[in-house]
């Protein structure tokens, strides 16, 4: 049993961890680099040790360094959170010959589905659906052909040596298939030296559903139904949803059953999600599997009604998952929103800097996994996210009607935050209709980066705020010089004169 | 008191003809406001006018005379202007001078590309440099008009957190 | 349909119906005494008008400034929370007569279930069992035997015309009736100079638990199940938690359609709370009707899956009922702890100043519904709460340890509060076992207010950080000091020596 | 630095033997402390000793030598006993005093008794007066030992708030 668990993690992750942990009585241990002694993970845990300097590398990424503080602290368990050491199968294997419990998937299954290729021909062998292309690069005019035929309109060709868009066709029509690819070989041909392609499914309008599994050491896995992930900006997801508006329940139970195929294949034991591709007409395709606890894990666990760190803890001390698939159900409707310090107007820029003031969102459906207070300062060293903002409703509606009342209530500031921009997506028609896929942001950026209209009063009451700060700014130097020594007046007067 | 300040672009004359604890008159050039406007944190107003309730927050930038203000959703720019204001704060905040035209990385990373080089003149929200950190690009912008004073890295370099990258000079103003 | 709400309280409960507004989309209208300008419910509402002096007789109680408030704003309901006008009649009457929609029951219902004798006889006459004992006085011997015979061992003999304990007796054992009645009524005859008594079943370990109702314009009405409201100090309850666990299903189901009928015999819409007095035995009388949102009615909407208030704006609506009896269900456990500005270990003093810090219980599981926010200062005029602070788990131990690790969680400093002396009633092993009734804060006093033992080491770093602090405080003062003018430095001295 | 610090009865010597920045080496009576100590809020310390990480927040009271402390679940009454410092901060708040020796109400209410008079002597935690408010009875206690200086109050009298209702007065001492 466990007994000890060492968090090697930071940030909102590891405080959520070492939550469930006081909740089952099992004290924790924190980790710190040099950047994060005064970090909430430091306060919150029963323990805490320094590990380095506050690049990550020598520090939450120095396996070295973490073995020994778990062995200084006799923690018996190590939780890695998500990011860092999370996906790392030497850290899973260091764990295992160091006899710590690593709570999570063992190196193996960490291996085989960290390697995409590797990945993508275990699920072929698992039968579980992929992106259709070929594997091989295809030197051969007519196998190319043959190929583009079997996959199916629409197809993206690229060059096999190639990169930078060189060697690259998007084929939509059967008219252009023979030109496309003769396009792309020569381009290639003169680009690289080398004419050989290989061809994929292009996905139109794409949508990224991904499914939690867990699995037990018994052989048993079940899923816990999906998390709808398709608002994203520069590959990063920005809001969750679950369920997702876009499958039908018959669709939900297949991608399910393949998600919990995938993760038998791997013998896979923890938590873990299986993420998915879809296109509008709900064809799905294996895209990866990350093989640790997601971000948005909160909107699963608040729809199910299961602590998955909790889950985590239970598996790991090698106990029977406590539920049949058959037993889990979805109820309402759950949305996250992640929290930022960054600069959305200008191009998400990160924003760090010290919390001056914070007035959280609270009351009925909202829960939120933060790790800021007042008056602390957010590395530069990490991630930008300050917290996940997660509402449950009866309905979808409802959910993001409580989404945009928690963003109205949730102030912070001394950093910019992009809680003003997630306001502005819970308006958004297509966001609102559930009809949005990956392009979401950049098909909807004029109505997302407008300004609100208030008739000018808003403008009108930022400027009377500016000048009651800082025209009491201006008193209390004033304030200030007047105490000082007259000598020194004679020549402020001067300089003022000739500024 | 009266204060000329920029926001967004616009320039406008704010003057407090009256005021009594937390009820102020102020006129926003052509436009009376008798409010209730009360501090009630750090960088938090709540105003009252004609019975509406408006919460304001600001974030007062590297420069004391920047403030970034949101009100209801939006967000703005703001800017005193006033030599007066500008000489006292800066001399009452020591040798620091005002930040407002100094762009230093807040994070480590890479120079990717600097489309200025010294002596240019620049503008408000001109792209000085663009540095690539958290596996993406920022693009650090003029928060004043002026001209190029120095530039501390070149492209390609590694920087630390906190570097000075490039330096822009106030257009003098002379009252 | 409600076009704009005006909530006539302050506090948590002001701001939980401003949320509920806000999510329906209903712009809110806050009130405010001269206290309470800088109060959370002022600045979260749309609009807010000033409507006197602090004392609650003078602004929050003062029917014709909140009548007057709600007509400058043209706002067409009133909500009034609890407390304050929320069982006041003769504001319900007034609402009606200007046209405003009070969202409430009718002055009739308010009426009829305020004045206990006509509660307890609608009761009575509807089938609902109340506390048995006899209404009438009594002043034949025989008829007295004869009443306590009916009602049963124990009983409480109280003199008809007494107070202070005087002529009152409690019976328990057969052999005792007639001793006991001589004695009683023999002590009320010299105290009082009346004989007559009044008999009361005496209830000898009472739980107090609730069934909250909903009733709706059209005569439908439904109970979302009962809440546990055991846990008091002086008659004020300090935690509650859904389900019961004292009741069996069979009774939850007897009591619920008692509760239904209660309503239903006083012709009652809106929330309403039939509280009900239950013995060790499951015995269970009718004690009174609240006709209004109840404190704790948080933990029920987590159970049940509802928003109360947002059920209550729909019933004001004239709308029906979303939800049948057989479609309401009980998911899970939920418990509630009160938290209040005050000092536990000097008997619960109230403890009103600045907040200078918060630290906010976050994550899975947990609601909060408070007001206050660093800076803020908690007036003296109104009731100390702070904020109440819900969890949820999927058991009710499960939910026990999530509030312990809330309550670890939850920091204030500059008001003295009851989170200590909370955190501590979830280590009670009478708490714990569910094993508890009223008498529970008494009958484990000695638990309750004895120090945690850890072996000196808090106690050190109590006076180590208090050394930290007061040592950083002199140092400022000593640099203040120097920057003086030399010449006040002699007479420093002086004053220094002759202390 | 040395204070000497009473906490629920105890008297402690507190020395600092050494501080580099928020690595203190503090003695308490007679244990040596070497730990980590960093304020990290307003009245909130983070605290780590042999590897346990604690969290102790302070309330300060209405005096300046008073503090509540609140570590782990425990809640300490904590009075600092240093002439030079108690005159220090008394001096630099002006003529306001050393507010522990006032009882104060917080809240209006009404005198429900008075089992002190004038001349009294009275020790650490003795009840000076009673005051119904909010529909409960507070006792008010002495947060110091002294002797009753003045009664501003009569049982039965109906008071506002922030009144002062006793004055104890502390026994001098002479360092």
């Amino acid at each position: 049993m466990i007994k000890k668990v060492l968090v090697a993690n930071r940030g909102e992750i590891a405080v959520r961890i070492m939550r469930s942990c006081r909740e089952m009585g099992i004290p924790t241990v924190a980790v710190f680099s040099d950047a994060d002694r005064s970090a909430m993970h430091v306060r919150y845990a029963d323990e805490a040790l320094h590990i380095g300097p506050a690049p990550s590398v020598e520090s939450y990424l120095n396996i070295d360094r973490i073995i020994e503080a778990a062995k200084k602290s006799k923690a018996d368990a190590i939780h890695p959170g998500y990011g860092f050491l999370s996906e790392n199968a030497d850290f899973s294997e260091r764990c295992k010959k160091e006899g710590i419990e690593f709570i999570g998937p063992n190196p193996e299954a960490i291996r085989q589905m960290g390697d995409k290729i590797t990945a993508r021909k275990t699920m072929i062998a698992a039968g579980v659906p992929v992106v259709p292309g070929t594997v091989d690069k295809i030197t051969d005019f007519a196998e190319a052909l043959k190929t583009i035929r079997e996959i199916g309109l629409p197809v993206m060709i690229k060059a096999s040596a190639g990169g930078g868009g060189k060697g690259m066709r998007l084929v939509k029509k059967e008219e252009d298939i023979e030109s496309s690819l003769r396009g792309a070989r020569s381009e290639a041909k003169s680009a690289f030296g080398d004419d050989a392609v290989y061809i994929e499914k292009y996905i139109e309008s794409p949508h990224h559903i991904e499914f939690q599994i867990l699995a037990d050491k018994h052989g048993n896995a079940v899923h816990l139904f999906e998390r709808e992930c398709s608002v994203q900006r520069r590959h990063q997801k920005v809001i969750e949803e679950t369920p997702s508006p876009l499958l039908t329940q018959a669709v939900r139970t297949e991608m399910g059953a393949y998600a919990v195929a995938a993760a038998k294949a791997c013998n896979y034991h923890g938590a873990g999600t299986i993420e998915f591709i879809v296109d509008d007409s709900l064809n799905y395709y294996f895209l990866e599997m990350n093989t640790r606890l997601q971000v948005e894990h909160p909107i699963t666990e608040r729809v199910v009604g299961v602590d998955l760190v909790k889950e985590m803890i239970n598996i790991a001390n090698g106990f029977e998952l406590p539920f049949k698939q058959e037993e889990l159900r979805q109820s309402g409707h759950a949305v996250e929103c992640r929290i930022y310090a960054e600069d959305p107007d200008q191009n998400f820029m990160p924003s760090p800097g010290t919390i001056r003031h914070i007035s959280e969102p609270l009351g009925l459906g909202v829960r939120h996994d933060g790790y800021v207070y007042e008056g602390y300062t957010i590395p530069i060293y990490y991630d930008p996210m300050i917290s996940k903002l997660i509402v449950w409703a009866t309905t979808r509606e409802e959910a993001i009607n409580r989404m945009s009342r928690a963003l109205h209530e949730y102030k912070i500031t001394g950093v910019k935050t992009s809680i003003p921009f997630l306001a502005r997506i819970m308006e958004a028609e297509a966001f609102r209709s559930g009809k949005y896929n990956t392009h979401f942001i950049e098909d909807n950026k004029d109505f997302l980066f407008a300004p609100h209209d208030c008739d000018g009063i808003c403008e009108d009451m930022a400027l009377i705020a500016a000048f009651l700060e800082h025209s009491s700014k201006l008193e209390k130097i004033t304030a200030t010089e007047n105490s000082k020594p007259a000598v020194s007046r004679w020549k402020d007067s001067q300089r003022v004169a000739y500024i | 008191m009266a204060l000329e300040i920029n926001i967004d672009g616009r320039s406008a004359q704010v003057t407090e003809l009256k005021r009594d604890g937390n009820l102020v008159t102020i006129q926003v050039d052509d436009e009376v406001y008798e409010l209730d406007a009360l501090k009630v944190g750090e960088g938090i107003y709540s105003m009252i006018y004609k019975g509406k309730s408006y919460n304001i927050e600001m974030i007062e930038s590297a420069s004391p005379r920047h403030y970034t203000v949101n009100s209801f959703h939006n967000s703005y720019e703001v800017e005193v202007i006033d030599a007066q204001t500008r000489y006292r704060i800066s001399r009452s905040k020591g040798d620091s001078g005002d930040a407002g035209n100094t762009i230093v990385s807040p994070m480590p990373g890479k120079v990717v590309k600097i489309p200025v080089k010294v002596g240019d003149p620049v503008a408000i929200g001109q792209t000085l440099i663009i540095v690539s950190a958290m596996k993406m690009e920022s693009e650090f912008k003029a928060k004043i008009t002026g001209f190029v004073k120095s530039i501390h890295v070149a492209e390609g370099d590694t920087i630390d957190a906190n570097k000075v990258l490039v330096v822009v000079e106030e257009e003098t103003r002379v009252d």
